[in-house]
């Protein structure tokens, strides 16, 4: 597994193609990519700035791969999150899964996701008209991550 | 006992400090006695904060949560990552 | 939306970074690719056929992509399925969404995947140490198509 | 009436061919008539292949889906791309 969180941005043609690194039991690369939108909640956004506890962090992405990895049969994960200032329309996160077949791939990537966004000590604070401040979490995160069940189904 | 106590995003910003250093009296052993212990020395934004969050040595805690000498404990909002 | 059938190989980062276009409404950038694996039931493959309706495959991938828009907010799809000869990790087919947010993002990519999977008229032949034979279809796949529900969840 | 019968995957290998145009007594008026017309004339697989699927007009059709003068229909097993 690989984990990053870093300032610079991400190639990510370049991290895509490292995952499969031609291994030819793989049959399914799933991924997600969140980007920074120019609106939320009604507001437009000028700027994101993303702080984040280190060591925690790694800590926390480090278990929920594993309890992914424990749950499907994945070949290969990849997790990059930045942190600092970032700009609408800039990559936030990707989370990719290469996997022998589709339904782990598209379990596992949707699971680390879900649990990334609830478990993962990342704060977002938006630059608006209104001024900045920090983003409320939102219920349907919670929702989102105890929709799976121990058995590694969804609810 | 000494502890390392962490602010993240909000209580960061509100406090003007990442964090600090303290020496517990024994009676306070755990998460719910060190919050409360905090709030006396003037934090109160952890007693009023919505769905406070806290981690001991980087797992997250709840409030019987046992504290010990030499500990990281963190307090910080719901997360907005991803 | 953009749906392509072509014996071509496809650029799997140019393909995202048109699909995204620099739109500051998306959020969330679902993809999906699958490769020809290198053993299939316990057979080592040498070489895979894909066989295809040309003007049914183009229809039933439209109707699932529009069924996909009506179930979810999505903001573009991008569906690229290969036929003719492939070898061993060859990419096979692309599906990927965009969206605001990653719900929508992930359900409608898995959902296009599960129905093209048993509604679009393509055929594997493949090479084996034994000769050539046809894949048979999967109960799975069946299973997998069926789970979705007409208000957009799973089963 | 006369209709275009096309044959993929199993099928067109089996038959050696991808199709054929036919025409139709009057009283072959859906799929599951032609598919006996076709069998009676030799296309034994259409009766024994697994699962068989068939599509009138390039949409997904039953035994009972009409089949009317011009129709391209086509026969083919189970999908499996992907």
């Amino acid at each position: 597994m690989s984990i990053r969180i870093q300032e610079a941005d991400f190639d990510l043609a370049a991290e895509l193609a490292e995952l499969r690194a031609g291994d030819p039991r793989i049959g399914a690369l799933t991924s997600f990519v969140g980007f920074v939108r120019d609106i939320n909640d009604g507001n437009s956004v000028s700027e994101m700035m993303l702080e984040h506890y280190p060591g925690m962090c790694e800590k926390a992405l480090a278990e929920i791969v594993s309890a992914a990895k424990a749950r499907w049969e994945i070949v290969g994960v990849r997790v990059i999150h930045r942190v600092g200032r970032l700009q609408p329309g800039d990559q936030v996160v990707l989370v990719a899964v290469t996997s022998a077949h589709r339904g782990a791939a598209f379990a596992a990537c949707e699971f680390i996701m879900d649990y990334l966004k609830t478990r993962a000590p990342f704060w977002k604070r938006e630059t608006t008209p209104n001024g900045a401040h920090w983003v409320d979490a939102r219920e349907s995160d919670d929702s989102a991550a105890t929709r799976w069940t121990p058995d590694g189904h969804r609810q | 006992m000494s502890v390392r106590i962490l602010y993240f995003a909000g209580l960061r910003e509100a406090f003007g400090c990442p964090g600090e250093n303290l020496d517990l009296p024994a009676a306070v052993s755990n998460v719910g006695a060190l919050r409360a212990l905090l709030v006396a020395q003037g934090r109160d934004l952890l007693a009023s904060a919505k769905n406070l969050r806290c981690a001991v040595n980087q797992e997250m805690a709840a409030a019987d949560t046992p504290v010990a000498d030499g500990d990281e404990v963190a307090f910080f909002p719901p997360v907005t990552g991803g």
